[in-house]
């Protein structure tokens, strides 16, 4: 298996990707693409207990603890913040809780043009953050209970 | 003579900003209007030449402020045809007026048993109060339905009427539909009922008819940032027989005559309910935004704007998927749709990656969204510098996010 | 390197008026303070390039708004040491801000035959609404007297706390005698009685120490027009163990969660508190006054003051029938004097033609007047641009107004 | 007897008189003098009901109808408000009821530099103003019922 892409590897790729784009109109366009290849979470899994508050739309996150990895599956109602679950996904998902946990979690800002973003109170990002970074937690609490 | 309505956009220096690189088109002046010069250089003035605390002191500064202050009432309470200037009130806007007569009219007038009427197209400054005013005194709050065609059932408004009905709250023009009510004749029958009436003139104050003896209100509200004033300002308008009845609301500096620990005697109208220093500035900023509006004939401001509704109601109506929501016989400078597969939020942050500001959401009127069973909606609110340009960004606009999104 | 204070008095475009033909010499900042340019500027510039409603909007002049607005909050948390911005709740002014807490406290935590307790040196702002609050819920109102020297008497408040005791609201600084009130003593005798106490900070935020933690306070209000801020706006901090469990004060937009006709939740702090559109471009005018004065070092700024009321009590004490009233250990930036047969306003209007601007009555405190047994004084006040030379003219101003009555 | 002066009269002399001062310090050290040369009141006549609601400093008004005339005295603890009650004595005082209903009472304004005073709430000229006008629409009412 070849060694995995770390969260910083991973997050210049996506700085690299987006600089490519010319304006906010085509990132936006790029991260809606992300989000609309991101397949469908199950209907049944949409449930109001993975319902993340805060947000203006709707974020589903499905989260556990894999062998001290943080393995997810979200999803949204709203386009631009399911492009945003895609980021995330392709950062975090299937990180060591505890790299998650370290991360700094300032991944819009780092992509350039991000501001925009990651300050809307109705994108819901904090909120996701803030789901994340405590799922990660207990993910490691659970490790070293063991 | 009167001032162009289309010479009116030069006077608002925001307007010619950029917004990523774009040319702003502002549509969100139903949440705040931009400022002309003339109302951002009255501020400036003011603190560069007059500023001091108003009414005690009897130095120059203190005077001057004192007038110009003083002299802002007199203009609102000409705009508004109130009787006399002491029934103007100074606030920091809509919010707060609602809250004072919520708190004051319902400690003196409401008791256990008793009943409060609001619309269900209220903005939830004047929903929330009344209902927690409610709850505190044990009284009933009632809401008039809309229909489908986002209008008041009246049929049923003077059902509610009784004579345990101490108060009807009703807006103008809705915020969030744009539907303009028939505040005259609610008032009428509120009156027939022996019910005062207060109205929420937050978005129709700037737009149509603002006459608070011909509509005969007992209390009107408005926000000065709404009317191309500063923020932090707003008006509430009283009769005379209900103010000098009702006991202050905030209570400290300046609403007072006699204090001792035993007993406190209260000032005269309008003073008795301004507690503290007052936002001097902003006052004379919507002295000021007064001003710039009385330059235009109101009439042909009003057919303007009426006009321009209706070019961008056409606009949007021809795009394939997208709703406007209501068909009120009368609408007022809100443009409230949806597009379908989109959902709201996606719609005005793209539309913003365009340089195109309009605003998505409850817009502060949840009852409305459940009641149309929508989570949110996009909403283009007008102002009298908008044109048929904007509108015409508008809808391209959205097209493209449409081809964007559906591709 | 820290900015000279000696170089703040050209910074204030105001100071270089003409006040009837001759150079304004402003001693009237208890009441309100000038402002610097880059507040001036920070209102304009808002108005000219950013103006939106904040929170609610997803455009970028919304985005960049709000973003400007919730800095002004982590500012003035770090100003007052706040241990987070939540805490830090925008109000009209501090008027606002103690009516703010007597109602919402009042209504949470006071009940029929509890007691409150403030001072005799209150200014009306921070008496009067816990009198009414007290008269509403039949609570006892009860006043700690003040000395010959214009000092509280600790031993006669230790004695009124007890177990029926459910605030303590006291001024840092008296703004009629400029006494400064041992506020961390006071602190810790109503804590050790479980009693949680709200600080008037109005006139001790700009000149002395103003560490909310230090001090332990429970609550504490202040005015942005007395720290070279714009008029609008104020502050209250609260401990987030008070004000998670204090029900909201006005209701409306920005501090609601959900709202149905038969139930209404809340938005989280501080939005809880903030009802309505702000007054975002005072809150912004606000971080540019806090911008400004940290560019002093505090300590330098304080003793600068402190020296400047030394020389002033000096120059007035060696005038023949002068009284300054009360002579508290320590004092700041309050100078209030009758002379021997000239009445307080007739000095007051007398030395304004001098170009000297002073206040003049009863301050808001008429509690002190009563208790001094005095119509009124005239008061000079102070700021980091007054200069020993403002203090040489309103002597010489008071010596030629002796002069002339006296003839 | 010489034909008495009218209101008009009177004030343009006034106006005249402070039209020579060269300041605002100058006016009202003149004012001052109008004052402290009126006569002092009987202090027996300095009762509450005599006292004008209204003003930072204390105002008396001994005011009464002799013939269809206004005649009042009055004195104050503020030597400036004296001063203006000096102004008024020498205007109003002893005027026929129905020429002080009529008069303009803009007498400070027109006097030049008073736009101060007249809008100093702490004057509390408005409130003596009112109390004469009412006086001498009693006045008025009194002989027109005879
Ligand atoms: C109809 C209506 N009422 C009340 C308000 C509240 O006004 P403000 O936020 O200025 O207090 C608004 C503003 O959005 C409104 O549109
Ligand atoms: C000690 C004190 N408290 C309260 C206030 C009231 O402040 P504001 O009028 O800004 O609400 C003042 C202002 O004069 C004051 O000096």
């Amino acid at each position: 298996m070849p060694k995995k892409e770390s969260i910083q590897e991973i997050e210049q790729n996506l700085v690299d990707d987006f600089a490519l784009l010319e304006n906010w109109e085509e990132k936006y366009e790029y991260l809606i693409e992300m989000g609309q290849d991101l397949p469908e979470m199950d209907p049944a899994l949409k449930t109001d207990d993975r319902l993340v508050q805060g947000c203006q739309s709707s974020v589903w996150f499905d989260i556990h603890c894999e062998e001290g990895n943080l393995v997810f599956i979200a999803d949204s109602d709203s386009l631009i913040v399911k492009g945003m679950v895609a980021v995330l996904n392709e950062i975090l998902n299937d990180q060591p809780a505890e790299e998650v946990l370290k991360a700094k979690m300032g991944f819009f800002e780092t992509l350039g043009l991000w501001r925009h973003i990651s300050s809307q109170r109705g994108s819901g990002l904090t909120a996701m953050m803030g789901h994340i970074k405590q799922a990660a937690a207990e993910c490691v609490g659970e490790e070293t209970e063991e | 003579m009167s001032k162009d309505i289309l010479s009116a956009r030069s006077d608002f220096p925001i307007l010619r900003q950029t917004v990523n690189d774009l040319p702003l088109v502002y549509l969100d002046n139903a949440a705040t209007t931009q400022k002309p010069h003339s109302v951002i250089d009255a501020i400036s003035k003011y603190y560069l030449t007059t500023n001091a605390n108003i009414h005690r002191g009897n130095h120059t500064l203190a005077v001057q402020a004192t007038q110009a202050y003083e002299a802002v009432r007199k203009k609102v309470a000409a705009y508004i045809n109130a009787p006399s200037a002491e029934q103007i009130i100074f606030t920091r806007g809509t919010t707060e007026s609602v809250n004072l007569v919520a708190y004051s009219f319902g400690d003196a007038f409401v008791e256990e048993g008793d009943e409060v009427i609001v619309s269900q197209l209220e903005h939830h400054s004047n929903y929330v109060p009344w209902e927690l005013m409610c709850q505190r005194k044990g009284a009933t709050f009632r809401v008039i339905p809309f229909d489908s065609n986002g209008e008041l059932n009246l049929q049923v408004f003077q059902e509610m009427l009784n004579k345990k009905t101490r108060l009807v709250a009703i807006n103008h023009v809705s915020n969030s539909l744009g539907t303009v009510n028939p505040v005259e004749e609610i008032i009428q029958l509120a009156h027939a009922a022996d019910v005062p009436v207060l109205v929420d003139g937050a978005q129709s104050v700037q737009h149509i008819d603002h006459d608070v003896q011909a509509m005969d209100a007992d209390f009107y509200a408005f926000s000065g940032h709404k009317i191309y004033a500063p923020m932090g300002v707003g008006v509430l308008y009283g009769k005379k027989e209900w103010l000098e009845k009702m006991p202050p609301f905030l209570s400290g500096g300046e609403m007072i005559d006699q204090v001792t620990p035993t007993k406190v005697t209260f000032n005269v109208l309008p003073y008795k309910f301004e507690a503290g220093t007052p936002s001097v500035a902003d006052v004379i900023g919507l002295g000021a935004a007064i001003d710039y509006i009385n330059q235009f004939d109101f009439t042909q401001l009003q057919a303007y704007e009426a006009e321009l509704l209706n070019y961008g109601l056409g606009l949007l109506q021809s795009i394939p998927g997208l709703e406007v929501y209501a068909n009120p016989k009368h609408r007022s400078a809100i443009l409230p749709f949806n597009v379908e597969g989109i959902q709201h939020y996606d719609l005005g942050v793209l539309l913003d990656t365009k340089g195109i500001a309009v605003r998505t959401g409850q817009h502060c009127t949840q009852p409305i969204m459940d009641a149309l069973h929508i989570p949110g909606t996009v909403r283009a609110s007008l102002a009298l510098y908008n044109t048929r340009e904007d509108l015409d960004a508008l809808a391209h606009g959205i097209e493209r996010v449409i081809r964007m999104i559906r591709r």
